[in-house]
């Protein structure tokens, strides 16, 4: 089981990413991947992502772990932006391999659902009207709670 | 007692600093909002409810007891990914 | 609306297929893959694909029109070799890109679920024991049956 | 009347062929299987629920009628993916 999270504000590239991950392992049939990126529109012009270093590397890696014990997976990773991001550019990229591929698609919706709601990173957006930070959504609290308990908090 | 006091994002521009050293008598989160709002009403942003509390790179309730020498970071909710 | 499907004896290159999706659309915020490989074990040597030509693609294509209906997406693609596979060589790779995560997560796992079940696919399998032809899974039906109503059935 | 009949995977395999033409009286999937049993034994593996007809590019059910000139496709369970 191999589990790689990494926060960087260098660009990435998903395909090669995924591909990375693929083949490795000889009874490993399932890739899935999710991949997340500046999305326009609203006259957004560009976003600008905060975190707390140390602290969201280890919620990271710990979500990784949840996936790890939830599902029978071969890899995951987690590999998320920090900094200004223009319109198209990537920020997120979240990947899983497993024999089955219902274990690999559930990990990886898994993982994008409680990043959001677990994970320090704050996203301020820039348009022509100036900067504004992005409030959290409450749907976004509803999709993690699909997959975690009621009472359990994850640690950061 | 002497704390670190970090504040991100909007609550990090709200209260004008990333970083603080305190000396308070406040022995929990809620004692240290308190505290905050009595030395500078700005701070009331942090009674929210939706403000996370991380100490020592866990979150924890208000409750939490704090002790001499934590980072105890204020956060607005997250919003990744 | 982008619909790409294409059945190939040739490899392809998942990394690439999911970076040709990426990026395309200003709109589109979410990228979502999954690809399944021949998984080693159980003396497994090597996977043939058999499948009924002209009506395969007219089933792949039904399953990301029926995807694009269910979903707001932007592009969806399914990519299905045939032929003979190696160990650890790529069958299959499904995408979807669209506005919101959630959409795109679905559109995938829906397309991979309901191809197992709805394309005319055979696999035979060769072992060091000769080779036999690989029996449908109950749970395969089961994912599919997820995804559609119980009296629709899909045309191929 | 005449059809096209065509054998996929392990139905291929079993009947020996993967396309014949066939002049028959049968009128719908049904008695077309039965034509081909009382033919050549072989094809009693296509009564099996599991196998699918699939005419002239859509599945249809045993009851389907068929009409000269259709092209008739047994397949057993899909399997791709």
């Amino acid at each position: 089981m191999g589990i790689r999270v990494q926060v960087q504000s260098e660009r990435f590239d998903a395909g090669q990413l995924l591909n990375a991950m693929s083949g490795t392992e000889s009874d490993c049939g399932a890739v899935a991947s999710f991949s997340g990126q500046v999305r326009g529109g609203k006259g957004l012009i560009a976003l600008e992502l905060e975190h707390y270093p140390g602290v969201t590397e280890k919620a990271l890696l710990r979500i990784a772990q949840h996936a790890a014990e939830r599902w029978d997976l071969r890899q995951a990773t987690i590999i998320h932006r920090v900094g200004r991001m223009e319109i198209g550019e990537e920020i997120v990229f979240v990947g899983a391999t497993a024999p089955h591929r219902r274990a690999a698609l559930d990990a990886v919706s898994f993982m994008i659902d409680v990043l959001k709601t677990q994970a320090p990173f704050w996203k301020k957006e820039y348009d022509a009207n100036g900067e504004h930070w992005v409030e959290a959504r409450g749907e976004d609290d509803q999709a993690a709670a699909r997959w975690l308990h009621e009472k359990e908090e994850m640690s950061a | 007692m002497s704390l670190t006091v970090r504040y991100f994002a909007a609550l990090r521009e709200r209260m004008g600093t990333a970083e603080e050293a305190v000396d308070t008598p406040a022995t929990t989160g809620t004692e240290l909002i308190a505290w905050l709002i009595e030395r500078d009403s700005r701070a009331n942003v942090l009674e929210h409810p939706s403000t996370r509390i991380i100490v020592n790179d866990e979150i924890v309730s208000r409750k939490h007891a704090l002790k001499a020498g934590d980072v105890v970071a204020f956060c607005p909710p997250f919003s990744g990914g």
